[in-house]
């Protein structure tokens, strides 16, 4: 019983992570929802008798990728400041 | 002992992965002449292949490990296989031959040697594309054709290729999504992913009527995906912004010999998975079929319209591959061979137009325009005549392939039904007047008389290997044209042995 | 019909995460959210396979004590295709990642549509 | 815009004068290319009305593109209801989930993989010896699904200009006494685990896929702490490439000779020897450390470029 309900649970909030992860309008939020999605994603593949996709989506899907993407934004966020800089002193 | 040759496709690919990890500590000319010397090698133990299935009048299965074939992968060693194989071995040498010089020009410095490794990449893919017996297989190879051609495109790295390499990209992977998702389908009413177990199970259920819905799901998710990653006429749109923006070598690789994998390998899933009649019975060939005579129209309709041309030679491009899937959605036998023989002639054909295309552009200093290339045929007469021939073959004169394309479809709208009939028939006539009045303009353009010399006369660098490639490119052609009674047989028969 | 869907919901769950990436994949313009897009939908198909192989109250392939006995354990083969699917997922990612870092630095934003209009603009100019 | 006949409307056409190209990327970006078609456009009288078709075409262009940004994103909700209503009638009409007796999982070839996996792999962990020797091929191209992935970014990011960008950020990273502390306890906490993974991907849950991604997570994080000069001391782009390169090498030849001794019939010389046991299950475990380096290394290969623009 508990774990119907539990595997209930994690599907709805894998859904709506999935939902939100799409819909949200800030790129850092999409990833951290993201993130938290793969966790969750990870969590239902051990339910689901599949122990080396827990660990291989934990590490992979959750960690690395997970991790790529913030450094990709904030590689893009690093550039956005530069050129702010470089206005400003074009300003002057 | 003789079966030894049944090894060399096994050879050949794990060679090719080799080579493609060798290539990345190699320096350019060296990676260039492993790809060049492994495509000809391919082509050589290919052909030995041939020879031997073809004498033995049969199929083999090559078991990749211990176990035969629900257990473990397999390869699948036929005529028809192998015919495609050498193909694709024979336009990848030639293009790669042809080719040095706009790569030379336009690679960005210090990365040329990637260049041949994903061409190594994409050699693998495809032979593993037409020789694997198992969808998942199938699947892990298109990600790596998929990728590696992106990589092919996005090799000149200036911001606009990068753009078209992302949306291809994009593209092509919603394509492979539905494609998984297909075989993910497949797998659940079969519990097989080989493709003779398969085509039991789907024998089987045929027979019993059970998971009607879901098999016709699954048949036209795997359709659709595959004709989404060869860009069939709603998703072309990448084509012409792609084939206009890369090196005339990607686009020429990409066009002759990644989107024609797909489409083989779709030939593939109807006659090893599903078998024709349960194909033919489940109507996802009609679509296949109005989605190609649309891809043939807005094609030439959008080649019309450019004055650029490159983006003109794609449109066509997304032409031809409209014409290779209305083969497939004509009809099983003979439908089926005037495609494969699309096929063919697309891969012989398209590389000849964007080689010659580029060499013409760069002596009239990089122009791309028609009206800026006036006269460039005088300037660069290999290339002039080169271009003219494969023109010739794309509208379908007499003496070259394409004439006998158009006479093979002609045959089988004969057999189809006739609302088919009509279609086909009358979607020949529009697009052969289209390709006539774009090839015409180009050609009278490039022969016209130049008002003046070009701007800059740029030496003609690496001029031999460009003028072997593309005579054996045009030689090739129209042998073909004039001669096309073995080849035909020779696709009839592979298929009846299918 | 809904009972149905009901029962099976892990698979219902998964069509509709693969119909929300896929949707987030083709029409959203920012290329970071198509790449969430791609990889939910991804993920979404992966669970579609894994749940096929589920078999209630039976344990996870792996053989406790040697006993091998086919009535005991879940079927290995999904697991083994999501294994091999996941890594593809995450090398595609990569590429996309690489390719839209490469498009801010050119075009400083992430809009396509923006990144068209750019290009387009620019190739006026050229003219 | 004055009418005009047909042979009029072919020469305009064949001089290039209507422009109606579908809206993305302009022509390309040739070297000449915007000199010649001034050169060209300096000796041909230009037409009169040629601003005119210019900004007919281009208004006409705008209104396409327009139209097809109004469109697009209708058909694409349409396509994706029709799919998704497809696939949950498909859900609806599929085996019932969780039972034993659908087709995928009361197939002969569940029963193999169960029941003489274990003495025809030596794997205990089933799901191993699928992917490793069952399905190896699969396997081996998904290896190099990863090293093509490595390539193109390569291709992409890689460059040789320094990147000093954020000197300042890594400077504070540097000497964050907690940062270090943490990281000295915990890093080769991870790269046991990682190491633990791969080297029992036969005996339990895990192999080179998981554990390379964990060593390369740890190889990540030891970066962020330490600065990514001293993970080069070790790791530079030649030696990165010879790593990966040996790895990859080993994996092809060791599967081509396990599958040419299959297909021919011939014994190879790996048994499955004693299942539980650390060295067993023939080439698996050596297959494993093979992948779990080529994970990890390209998994930090993929954050070194994304971040400093080499490895």
């Amino acid at each position: 019983m508990i774990a119907d309900v539990a595997e209930l649970l994690l599907l709805a909030l894998l859904v709506v992570c999935g939902i939100a992860a799409c819909a949200s309008k800030n790129l850092m939020v999409s990833l951290i929802i993201f993130m938290a999605y793969s966790i969750i994603m990870s969590i239902v593949w051990g339910l689901l008798k599949a122990p080396d996709l827990a660990v291989t989506e934990a590490a992979v899907g959750a960690g690395v990728s997970g991790v790529l993407m913030f450094v990709t934004l904030n590689r893009i966020r690093r550039i956005r400041r530069e050129e702010a800089k470089d206005d400003e002193e074009t300003d002057i | 002992m003789s079966s030894f040759v049944l090894n060399f496709p096994l050879f050949m690919i794990i060679l090719c992965l080799v080579c493609a990890a060798v290539g990345t500590l190699l320096p350019r000319a060296a990676a260039r002449t492993v790809s060049l010397s492994l495509a000809a090698l391919c082509l050589a133990a290919i052909f030995c292949v041939f020879l031997y299935v073809y004498g033995a009048g049969q199929e083999f299965e090559y078991r990749m490990g211990h176990y035969p074939h629900p257990w473990g992968n397999e390869l699948k060693i036929g005529i028809l296989e192998s015919l495609f194989g050498m193909a694709f071995s024979l336009v990848l040498f030639l293009s790669l031959l042809g080719g040095k010089d706009p790569l030379d020009r336009l690679v960005e410095p210090g990365k040329g040697r990637f260049f041949y490794v994903m061409a190594d990449l994409v050699l693998v893919a495809l032979l593993v594309l037409v020789y694997s017996n198992d969808l998942f297989t199938g699947y892990v190879f298109i990600e790596i054709c998929t990728l590696a051609s992106c990589g092919i495109l996005m090799i000149r790295g200036n911001g606009r290729t990068v753009l078209a390499s992302t949306r291809y990209l994009i593209f092509s992977l919603t394509g492979s999504g539905l494609f998984l998702f297909g075989v993910i389908i497949l797998y659940n009413i079969t519990g097989h992913l080989l493709m003779p177990d398969l085509k039991e199970a789907v024998g089987a259920l045929t027979a019993s009527g059970a998971y009607r819905f879901p098999f016709l799901a699954s048949v036209s998710l795997v359709s659709i995906g595959l004709a989404v990653k060869s860009g069939l006429f709603p998703f072309h749109l990448w084509m012409a912004d792609t084939y206009g923006e890369a090196v005339p070598t990607s686009s020429a690789i990409l066009s002759g010999l990644v989107t024609k994998g797909y489409a083989f390998f779709l030939v593939r899933f109807i006659f090893d998975v599903t078998g024709p009649d349960i194909f033919w019975q489940s109507g996802v060939q009609n679509v296949l079929f109005a989605m190609g005579a649309a891809g043939v129209v807005m094609g030439s309709v959008g080649a019309i319209q450019e004055n650029n041309l490159y983006r003109m030679i794609a449109y066509s491009s997304a032409a031809q591959i409209g014409y290779i899937y209305m083969g497939i959605g004509l009809s099983a036998d003979l439908g089926l061979t005037a495609a494969l023989f699309h096929i063919l002639l697309h891969a012989l054909t398209k590389p000849a137009l964007f080689l010659s295309a580029s060499r013409l552009s760069a002596r009239m200093g990089g122009a791309l325009k028609f009206r800026n290339l006036q006269g460039a045929g005088y300037y660069e007469p290999a290339a002039g005549v080169y271009f003219t021939a494969a023109a010739f073959s794309m509208i379908g004169l007499p003496f070259t392939m394409g004439f006998i394309s158009k006479y093979l479809f002609g045959l089988a709208a004969f057999r189809a039904s006739t609302p088919k009939l009509v279609l086909t028939l009358l979607v020949l006539a529009v697009s052969t007047v289209l390709n006539t009045f774009y090839f015409a303009r180009t050609v009278l353009r490039i022969y016209n008389a130049p008002k003046k010399p070009p701007a800059e006369r740029q030496p003609a660098k690496d001029l031999p290997s460009y003028i072997i490639a593309g005579a054996l490119f045009a030689l090739i052609n129209v042998a073909v044209g004039i001669l096309s009674g073995p080849l035909t047989d020779l696709l009839g028969y592979g298929l009846s042995l299918f | 019909m809904l009972r149905i869907l009901w029962d099976s919901r892990i698979q219902s769950a998964a069509v509709i995460l693969f119909a929300v990436g896929f949707t987030t994949l083709l029409l959203n313009r920012n290329l970071m959210k198509k790449i969430v897009g791609l990889n939910i939908m991804d993920t979404a198909a992966y669970l579609f396979l894994t749940s096929i192989g589920y078999i209630e109250g039976r344990l996870p392939p792996i053989l406790a004590d040697g006993v091998a006995d086919a009535s005991a354990y879940v079927n290995p083969l999904p697991a083994g295709l999501v294994l091999t699917g996941i890594v593809v997922s995450v090398s595609v990612t990569a590429v996309l990642l690489a390719l839209s870092l490469r498009l801010y630095k050119r075009y400083h934003t992430l809009d396509l549509d923006t990144i068209y209009r750019i290009v387009h603009e620019e190739a006026e100019e050229r003219e | 815009m004055k009418k005009r006949t047909f042979r009029e409307w072919l020469k305009a056409w064949d001089e290039g004068e209507i422009d109606f190209s579908v809206p993305g990327p302009g022509c390309p970006e040739t070297p000449g290319d915007a000199a010649s078609s001034g050169d060209a456009a300096d000796d041909r009288p230009a037409p009169k009305d040629d601003a005119a078709i210019r900004a007919y075409a281009r208004r006409f262009r705008d209104r396409e593109a327009a139209l097809f940004r109004r469109i697009y994103p209708v058909m694409v909700v349409l396509i994706v209801a029709v799919i998704s209503v497809f696939l949950l009638r498909v859900v609806t009409e599929l085996p019932p989930f969780g039972s034993a007796d659908t087709p995928a999982n009361s197939s002969e070839t569940i029963r193999r993989y169960l029941e003489d996996g274990l003495s025809e792999t030596g794997a205990v962990n089933v799901v191993a010896g699928v992917i490793l020797d069952y399905r190896a091929f699969d396997t081996l191209g998904e290896s190099h699904v990863l090293f093509t992935a490595a390539c193109a970014v390569l291709i992409l990011l890689l460059s040789s200009e320094k990147q000093s960008d954020s000197l300042r950020v890594r400077e504070i990273l540097e000497k964050d006494a907690v940062l270090h502390t943490t990281g000295r306890v915990l890093i080769p906490l991870i790269l046991l685990f990682g190491i633990y993974i791969v080297l029992c991907g036969h005996l339990g849950p895990g192999g080179g896929f998981s554990g390379g991604a964990v060593i390369g997570s740890a190889l990540i994080l030891y970066s962020l702490c330490y600065g990514p000069e001293r993970v080069r001391k070790g790791l530079n782009l030649k030696s990165y490439r010879v790593t990966v390169l040996t790895a990859l090498l080993f994996y092809s030849l060791a599967k081509c000779y396990s599958f040419f001794c299959g297909a021919n019939g011939l014994e190879t010389i790996f048994g499955p020897g004693t299942p539980g046991n650390l060295f067993s299950a023939g080439l698996i475990l050596p297959l494993n450390l093979a992948v779990g380096t080529v994970v990890a290394c390209t998994m930090y290969g993929f954050y070194a470029l994304f971040t400093e623009g080499t490895v």
